[in-house]
């Protein structure tokens, strides 16, 4: 057992596949000396050398197009996106090949890469370094999609990530690199499990990457106010971990869905609809979807709080869903 | 230069292949035996043939919507190409990728591609992978003079540039990206000028003479096998054929498409290997006899070839588990 | 009254406005002699001439970020984007700029610029020419989707998206370019407003683009079989005219929603949710959606038929709701 | 050339302008006052000051995330600048777009950018609608070394190039995009020998000094306003800080640094107006004071500014509707 927090944990998976198989190399802007953006691959140039911790000029294209054209060819590679953000740059060697070429291709090549990228606001970053657009990539065929919360779930998540023999989009959120938390297995876990986190018996909250801590805290105070609220989390957005949600649901018969994303086509939408297409008859009242806001990420705190979906957002709707 | 003469005769059966295939495809797709779009390599032969033999089997290539010819003369089978083209199951891509995803694994084939600009950095990982796993691998990058106003291109040679990387741009100019000619859609005659900017070297040559196009791939190649990174190679050509089929391409000037044809690659190719004694004009014919007997078995094999099941199309999205399909 | 089809309709609303307003210009890959890659421009170059019809080089992040440089300082751009298979290319553009310029800058530049693009299967094309993106746009702050059916709503719908001040999304449906209806009217027809295509009183089928041509039929065999389906075509996906919609599921109490988008993650799920979490007690039974299948466009013919959304599988998704 | 007192005197204003504007931004960023990531421009001021000093006020600037000398040289309002880094409603952008997104379309400020090369395409834009509309604006479009391996760079000047248009295209060469050295990111020296790429005029000039810049840009724009086309200008210089306040830059070689330090260009400027009898020491402390009180006046009009309303969140998505805000 170990205490770690979510950036160590994520450099710790990278690292141990790093040391036991020679063919995973990690690449993007600044990944190298520098330590990444964030610190996330701090000290890993200095173990692994410039070959494996390799610095990319400012191509983002380029980067997805490499990770793609060594993944078909005996690598396995972890590129980095400084940002999602910027992953706008590199949709098209993202999803119109890496994402389609197993099917293209007739399943004869096989991509087994990560693409790992930084989401979320919180630090008055504004519009174009705070976007959370995981929609964007559950919606492509191809991909799988994996947005963890905890230390413990970034490690073994990435770890299974790295394995997998599929185009991997991993999420990491700005704010959640400082979370700390027990880490005591080092194994994989398997894409398209979820996880509760807190369990309940009047709502279930669905919550993945940072809305998990938010989520946590609003069943605390949910919990003082008489509510008894599941915290669920999907931990891996696609494949989605259905029959996880259906028993929680089969219990609760309530369900609030939080993400950070713009409302307006979320995921967490996409999860609200299965709901109410496949569990019509459980639930008890209409889900209730608690998103970021239908603008663009604005600069000032005051502003960009109003954006965020906070942890007493969740408490609210928990709350109006029961009136 | 060390070309055989065993090479030469190779060469001369891969243009022929493609021509036959190309021209097959053209009556095929006429007929209404090919659906979607498809866009024919007529006129560009001696680009791919003069590359790829310079190629192992283990060397990677990537293509482009125009990649039968990349194909062929990878080593490609016809019988999987056909039936592909067919949307039959038995298709390289069992029916689910057509003309413009041609793809084998086994041969080093990175695939055909429908956007402009993708296979460059495609091209720029395989380089990476030789290069990091030290073999001797190169990548061979095909490419229209259209795509090289992509960002894409831009990023692949620099990237592939301060890597070193066994990359072997090769850009087919054949002087059309659909509709706009070259000399409307960049200020600049020599798209080979364009490696200064990567400080690569860079070099334009008659893309229908099969020998320059060789000289020149086989230099580049050896330099990349060598660690000294990746050359651009122009190779001025031109299309013979509308962009795709169906395009009367009333954008093209005449007279300029018959100074092309007239300079037309298989026949050059022919006269050459006939004053060189390479080949008599009669060992010729039976090649071509061989490839039109080879493009008949190729056409059966795919007419004769099952359509996909519609259960299939939930197959293949992953690599471990099927996506749900509708029942009807 | 005037009898056009699709593509007739859509030259015709182009033409209009480029004759009223000298600052209307239209610029893509091959939209100039050759008339655009389906013809939608053939014979503007000739009327309008080489600097108001104007071919581009492949280069659709220059395309979409010349759109928004121009629209920026003056003109009223229209770009086409071949396919929006190759939006991809120019997300970034579109995206981190094009749509929340207006918002980071204060509400202080205004966008009056339209990006016309093409969807859908149908042509055996495969996967990097079929798609139906319009989920990935309507997610986005900012931009304005349109995504109009008959020939009359092409005509009014590009007319008013011409006029808008904000960046608009304008899909075509690439099999829908022969459809041919009759035009009475030559007026702009205000972005938000939907449509009632047909009427009915047991289901709502909301459809937009080529599915409204689907659900037609569909709602004619159903016809047949006793059930009176209305056909609600929004017409603008976003503003989304939720009054419409609402109004219709009052009366009906059954709603299915057919796209060509993969299913998961689809815009169809976005109206989904939004039925679901606002009109539960209205409904009788869960939403579903007839969308395409998640997973790549495939080519051959009995394939791409399995992918698409058809007329019977809304017609078989009405009988089942009724189960 | 035909740059006259008057234009060296207010030169000199702008770079201190620039200069003092920097340093108390770096203040308040370590005080806590300035949130977000800040990118400052301390040493690179007479590329801004050069080129901007040639513009009109109807022409047009792309800028980058390194954005404040870009504004202040086309003579953007510290009082709103400063209010926006505070994030104030009184700023340029009322707060919601911070340090990297400050614009001014009455001056011709197509804003500040965070995404590296997105400033490159939109200058095309504006090029062409001057171009389109006949009338003798230019835009300039400042943007970074590293950001030339983007491929909007490459579309960019290829579009410009082959349509003629009016845009200046200024390099700012400071040697770094963010840790990784222009020596690693390309495997040229001059970034100006891109032009070449796109048959276009290339230039790579001195960036510290501010004379320099000014004439390279001046000729530039000269060509552009005649409707000969798009240059590019390549002005070598040095970020004197890290890639944003709060990186050490300990990827820097602090003898480079110490060199371009001594090269610093505010100093350069007051000794050659000094040499050349343009203005006395006097005159440009003079300047400095006053500059001190505009920084001053800046600094209390955005600490006595109003934060904006939660509520305004939803308002400028769109030019005719607000969105819907959560209540709280
Ligand atoms: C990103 C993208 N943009 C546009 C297209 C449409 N398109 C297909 S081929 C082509 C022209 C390509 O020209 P070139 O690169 O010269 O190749 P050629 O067809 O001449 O072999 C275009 C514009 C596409 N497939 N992908
Ligand atoms: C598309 C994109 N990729 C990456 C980043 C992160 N980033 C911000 S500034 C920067 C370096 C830019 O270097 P350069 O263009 O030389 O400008 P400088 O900072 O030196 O002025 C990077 C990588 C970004 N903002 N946008
Ligand atoms: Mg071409
Ligand atoms: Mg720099």
């Amino acid at each position: 057992m170990k205490t770690m927090s979510v950036m160590e944990a994520i450099r710790e998976a990278m690292s141990i596949r790093m040391r036991e198989d020679p063919n995973v190399l990690l690449f993007g802007e600044d990944v190298g000396k520098f330590g990444g953006c964030f610190g996330v691959s701090a000290g890993m140039f200095d173990e692994f050398g410039p070959e494996r911790v390799r610095d990319t000029p400012i191509s983002e294209g380029a980067i997805i197009g490499a990770a793609t054209g060594s993944a078909a060819t005996g690598l396995r590679p972890i590129a980095e996106i400084m940002m999602d953000d910027f992953i706008t740059v590199a949709m098209d060697q993202l999803v119109n090949n890496a994402a389609f070429m197993h099917y293209m291709f007739g399943g004869k090549i096989e991509l087994p890469m990560v693409v790992r990228t930084v989401n979320g606001a919180g630090v008055n970053a504004a519009a174009q370094h705070s976007k959370s657009m995981e929609a964007w990539l559950t919606h492509v065929p191809g991909l799988k999609v994996v947005y963890p919360s905890t230390p413990q779930d970034c490690l073994g998540l990435l770890l299974a990530s790295i394995d997998d023999n599929n185009p991997v989009v991993f999420f990491e959120h700005k704010i959640a690199y400082g979370e700390k938390g027990e880490v005591s297995s080092f194994d994989p876990i398997p894409l398209g499990k979820g996880d509760i986190k807190k369990e309940g018996s009047d709502v279930t909250i669905i919550a993945y990457g940072y809305q998990v801590f938010r989520a946590l805290k609003a069943a605390e105070q949910l919990e003082k106010e008489g509510i008894s609220a599941e915290v669920l989390d999907p931990r891996t957005l696609y494949p989605l971990d259905k029959d996880l949600i259906a028993e929680s649901v089969g219990k609760t018969h309530n369900v609030v869905i939080t993400s950070e994303e713009f409302k307006r086509g979320s995921y967490a939408g996409e999860i609200s609809a299965f709901v109410a297409e496949e569990m019509f008859d459980s639930l008890d009242a209409p889900c209730r979807r608690v998103c970021a806001l239908n603008t663009p990420v604005p600069f000032s705190a005051v502003l960009e709080n109003a954006f965020i979906p906070q942890t007493e957002d969740i408490v609210n709707a928990v709350k109006a869903q029961r009136e | 230069m060390d070309v055989t003469k065993e090479q030469m005769r190779h060469m001369y059966r891969t243009m022929v292949r493609i021509r036959k295939f190309e021209s097959n495809a053209q009556n095929d797709f006429a007929n209404g035996k090919i659906p979607g779009f498809l866009h024919l390599y007529l006129g560009e032969e001696a680009i791919a043939t003069g590359v790829c033999e310079n190629l192992n089997k283990d060397d990677f290539i990537t293509s482009t919507h125009r990649g039968h010819g990349h194909i062929i003369a990878k080593g490609g089978d016809m019988k999987y190409m056909m039936a592909e083209l067919y949307g039959k199951s038995t298709g390289y891509c069992k029916g689910k990728g057509g003309s413009m995803h041609i793809a084998d694994r086994d041969l080093g084939i990175l695939g055909a591609n429908g956007i402009v600009g993708a296979g460059q950095d495609i091209a720029v990982g395989a380089g990476l992978s030789c290069k990091y796993r030290k073999t001797q691998q190169v990548c061979a990058c095909f490419f229209g003079d259209g795509s090289t106003n992509q960002g894409t291109f831009h990023e692949a040679l620099n990237m592939a540039s301060i890597w070193k990387l066994p990359v072997i741009f090769v850009c087919e100019n054949n002087h059309f990206g659909i509709s706009m000619s070259q000399s409307r859609h960049q200020a600049i005659k020599d798209i080979a000028d364009r490696a200064a900017a990567y400080g690569i070297p860079g070099v334009a040559v008659d893309g229908n003479d099969a020998m320059a196009v060789y000289e020149a791939a086989n230099e580049a190649i050896a330099r990349a096998r060598k660690g000294q990174g990746p050359t651009l190679i122009e190779c001025k050509t031109w299309r013979w054929r509308g962009h795709f089929e169906g395009d009367p391409a009333i954008y093209k000037d005449p007279k300029e498409q018959e100074e092309w044809v007239a300079r037309e690659p298989v026949k050059r190719f022919r006269e050459f290997l006939e004053e060189n004694g390479v080949m008599t004009a009669d060992e010729m014919d039976k090649v071509d006899a061989e490839v039109d007997q080879e493009i008949k078995d190729a056409v059966q094999f795919a007419e004769e070839s099952p359509l996909p099941k519609p259960e299939d199309v939930g197959k293949d999205v992953y690599t471990d588990f099927d996506e749900e399909v509708r029942v009807r």
